[in-house]
């Protein structure tokens, strides 16, 4: 696959733009949890909060800070706008979509897939290299952990 | 069990029982307890690795970095599900005695404070009891007596009958201060094979850690160590026609979550600053530093070999070795078995003393026919004075062993005591 | 230094060096502190030993028993004379990572009353320090920090200058209270030698222990271990050519004698009973149970290798690529090297940070052209934190590493600003 | 070499009747030494004993026990043989001439060494097994580190 293919412009893009990041809000109290992630072999890192509705049953905010590779700010910032607003059960098999994704080794997605990550199936081309799938997955894999304190915090 | 043009297959892919020994005599490799000859595509296994994948695994992003990465990773799922474990539960090791040492020393850590609150049940000290066989070899003896020493704790253990079984009626020593029993699968020297269900219920009534030395079970019987219920086990990968350098230590997940680390460096941390480490979740936290990638490369084609022959008819293949081994030894007069008489839960391992002969005179007189056996304590000091002996003779089979192999050992054996003048004492 | 044609002539002994990857283009390997490949001759040692001699060492008494015992003691004498020092000082462990551990456990145990009096001068406790240095690698970081929590010792660091060279203006760190000092000889990032004789001249003056980190010296210097009068060294087979799974530790002969054991078990010990174990001799008493036996005689190999070209030569020949790199990578506009700019002591070993880049990003594309480079923090996050980066890439070379090589890794790093638009802001 | 070379009948006789077997006089005090060896392989023991003449040149009695393959105790027996009486020095180039003999992988002995090695002589076949030199050699390290023993007790 061509590097093209692998950083895809909105790739790219997102990596420079980071759309949530620089934390704001409350890292615990009632409906607010916040994690911090690391991958070890880079020692990049990632801290985001979230903040759920009142209900408990939407992400009202998500914020984060972080230094990373392209794919890992890239995938962060993407995650920060298919998350917020939306709702709980949404977000969570959003994650494990994106997930499959990750662990696809590039076999090509079906339709209905793709068009349910949006943006985020600009990502398909990092599952074919197995080292970088932790990056795209840093962000995702801090905001279940998020999610569980959030909802925890209550 | 193996066929007879299925022996001789399997025969065929080991090189070195091809050679001969001592002024061109063909070899009998009856040593296997020590450790195992290597089938051919184990070789092959890791000369490929080498040639086609080597690099730093876990620590690259290029792509020699990710192919190595990827066969070290399915190494482990392999010999995992040889076991029957997850893959995250198995730590490579450089041998079992390391695996021992690691469990040891987490407590000893743990003890020290590392781990924190989450390693409070590694946690050791006086009025605490570690518990051990008559049977272990040194590797499962030793390390716990270190263990106590270093924490205070106090070492007991469970006797043998005379026939070197573990003798269930000292079972009561198992009791409320216990925290871990430590047992092996099989004894290199007897061959019995332990009544681990047993010990494991008792163990595990007063909420005691078991740990099985699983060397010389994983080579020779099918071992499925969660059916086993044991909280840790280990086994070296030499002894199951495996390279050298390479072992394994199994541990139930929430064991290895739990534990500090033993071994620190590369590839197991988090965050390293100048006064502080966060660690990595297991296995990775006992993996300090590059590893052995070829050798659990080799292990895997080990395993993959053994599956593909089937533990069943393994075992039942060295079930007939062990009744031929027991028949051929008790026909040589003056010659005195150590461990169970009977192939009952027993391997084809069969210790013996030779009345008046001294086990190194008797080994000198069968390699010189040939026949590679082990003399010596074996590791096992204490398991030979419960006997009532300082040293044995060993004769150990394995899956390439044939009969004729057997016979050649009986035949020798039955001259050693004429020769030293033994038996007209 | 080695001419074009014996550079090629290594370049064939490389079996992998022919690989191609990612669509067919041709290997460039740049990833040699990190592994390095294995010649034919390495690969061939192991799997003789294999075919002919396998066989449990140090514990049998048949012809294939006694082979196998001298094909691992030969082993030891050659990687001791290669690095100086006698085949009695040298322990075999997996890597250097448990090397170091090795030393840092002996401290723990002597602490804990293990070993007792001649081992008096391993203990350690609260007013003790342990001095390392801000370019260790994690490997000989982590487990001092480890040794002090367990003990109550304190932990000190020697300090670098911005060029990544140890600061020797920080030497007064070294004071009466020291005990142990450890540092690299070479960093696996920044290159730099260290000045070993002024630390081991501080140290000693105090009466501290020096431990010297020799991982990435031994395959790339000629490294004479008591010219550099240090106490102990460590230094991992599979950098130096040699197969994964083994590594060494030298001690001071007096020093491993007082050292109490760390992994305990088969053929480290005299007499075993129940409650009480005493050990044997060095080297002997520090490796418990069945060794990595045909890692040994591969790294022997190795040497052998290594010492035909001549360590002089080596050193020649990657002193010219380490210019080269370093020429190579100014020309690039917006890279700053991680270490000194100069290859006055210094290894052809390059990290580096790219304006606006993130080196997974820089690894990324030059893998796309077949350049194998490490990207991360290579196990010393301390020392990018110093240096002001979370991570770099690093390229490194070894005596297989061609000019070709080096220029092919600079044109493809030409075009990494340009690929992810950083040039332009 | 066959087994009859190795084991030479004043091997087997020797491990027999045990020259010198069953421990007498003191174990320290002024000319007196004692030394345990072990041989970790098998756990052979032997415990030997000496006693210096009066002026510490001579040594005046050799007394030792243990357990060990045929090797080991007859050459112990032979050391009994070789030592009680002779003089200290003696005794020292002998053990040193008996070593080389150990380590000489069965090369053909000198006819002067052979001649001064006497009944020990008939070990040769030992070098050859590199497995038995400890056993050969067990009675030997026991009398060396005895020795010095002896002489630092006065
Ligand atoms: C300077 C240095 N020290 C220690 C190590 C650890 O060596 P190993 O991983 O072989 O134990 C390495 C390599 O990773 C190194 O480069
Ligand atoms: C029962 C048993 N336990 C432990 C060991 C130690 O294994 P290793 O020497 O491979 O560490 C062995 C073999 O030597 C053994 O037979």
């Amino acid at each position: 696959m061509s590097m093209e293919q692998l950083y895809q412009q909105l790739i790219l893009d997102h990596a420079r733009e980071r759309h949530g990041h620089g934390l704001r809000g409350d890292a615990s109290g009632p409906g607010a949890g916040e994690s911090f992630q690391v991958n070890p072999t880079c020692g990049d890192e990632v801290r985001l909060r979230v903040r759920l509705s009142d209900d408990g049953t939407r992400v009202a905010d998500v914020s984060w800070e972080g230094v990373g590779c392209s794919i890992s700010q890239a995938s962060t910032s993407v995650l920060s706008d298919v998350v917020t607003g939306a709702g709980v059960a949404d977000v969570e098999s959003f994650a494990a979509a994106f997930d499959d994704l990750m662990h696809s080794r590039g076999a090509a997605l079906d339709p209905a897939t793709e068009e349910r990550l949006g943006d985020a199936a600009a990502f398909a081309g990092v599952s074919k290299y197995p080292a970088r799938v932790k990056c795209a997955l840093l962000g995702w894999m801090a905001l279940r952990d998020a999610l569980i304190k959030a909802s925890k915090g209550e | 069990m193996l066929t007879a043009a299925e022996l001789s297959a399997v025969r065929a892919d080991f090189p070195l029982l091809a050679r001969t020994v001592r002024d061109g005599r063909p070899l009998v490799y009856l040593d296997t307890a020590a450790t195992s000859q290597k089938p051919q595509c184990v070789l092959d296994a890791e000369q490929d690795f080498y040639e086609r994948r080597n690099a730093a695994v876990h620590r690259g992003a290029h792509a020699l970095a990710e192919e190595a990465t990827e066969a070290y990773e399915a190494a482990r799922a392999a010999v995992a599900g040889f076991v029957g474990v997850a893959p995250g539960e198995l730590v490579w090791t450089k041998n079992a005695t390391e695996a021992i040492n690691l469990v040891a020393y987490a407590f000893s850590n743990a003890t020290a404070g590392r781990g924190g609150d989450a390693a409070r049940r590694f946690r050791l000290g006086p009025g605490d009891e570690v518990v051990v066989t008559e049977a272990e070899h040194h590797a499962n003896l030793v390390p716990w007596q270190e263990l106590c020493a270093r924490t205070g704790a106090t070492l007991r253990w469970l006797g043998l009958t005379d026939e070197g079984r573990l003798d269930l009626g000292t079972l009561d020593v198992i009791g409320e201060r216990t925290r871990v029993v430590a047992l092996t699968h099989a004894s290199n020297v007897t061959g019995a094979i332990s009544p681990v269900a047993e010990v494991v219920a008792a163990a595990h009534a007063v909420g005691a850690l078991v740990v099985l030395d699983a060397c010389q079970s994983v080579p020779h019987l099918p071992v499925d160590l969660h059916a086993l219920d044991v909280d840790f086990a280990a086994f070296s990968g030499h002894k199951m026609l495996g390279p050298t350098g390479v072992g394994a230590l199994y541990g139930r997940r929430e064991l290895l979550e739990a534990m500090p680390p033993v071994l620190t460096g590369g590839s197991m941390v988090e965050v390293v600053t100048m006064t502080e480490t966060t660690y990595a979740p297991p296995p990775q936290r006992f993996e300090a530093g590059t590893q052995m990638v070829a050798q659990t490369v080799g292990l895997r084609a080990a395993v993959e070999y053994l599956g593909e022959l089937g533990m069943d008819a393994v075992a039942a293949h060295e079930a007939a070795l062990a009744q031929r081994l027991l028949d051929g030894v008790a026909q040589v007069p003056g010659v005195r078995v150590l461990g169970p008489s009977t192939a009952e839960d027993r391997l084809a391992t069969v210790a013996f003393a030779v009345d008046g002969v001294h086990p190194h005179d008797v080994g000198q007189l069968l390699d010189d026919a040939g026949v590679a056996v082990r003399v010596g304590h074996h590791c096992a000091q204490p398991l030979h004075r419960r006997l009532g002996v300082a040293a044995s003779a060993r004769a150990s089979a394995g899956v390439y062993t044939s009969e004729a192999d057997v016979d050649a050992f009986v035949e020798a054996l039955g001259r050693v005591r004429t020769f030293f003048g033994a038996g007209a004492r």
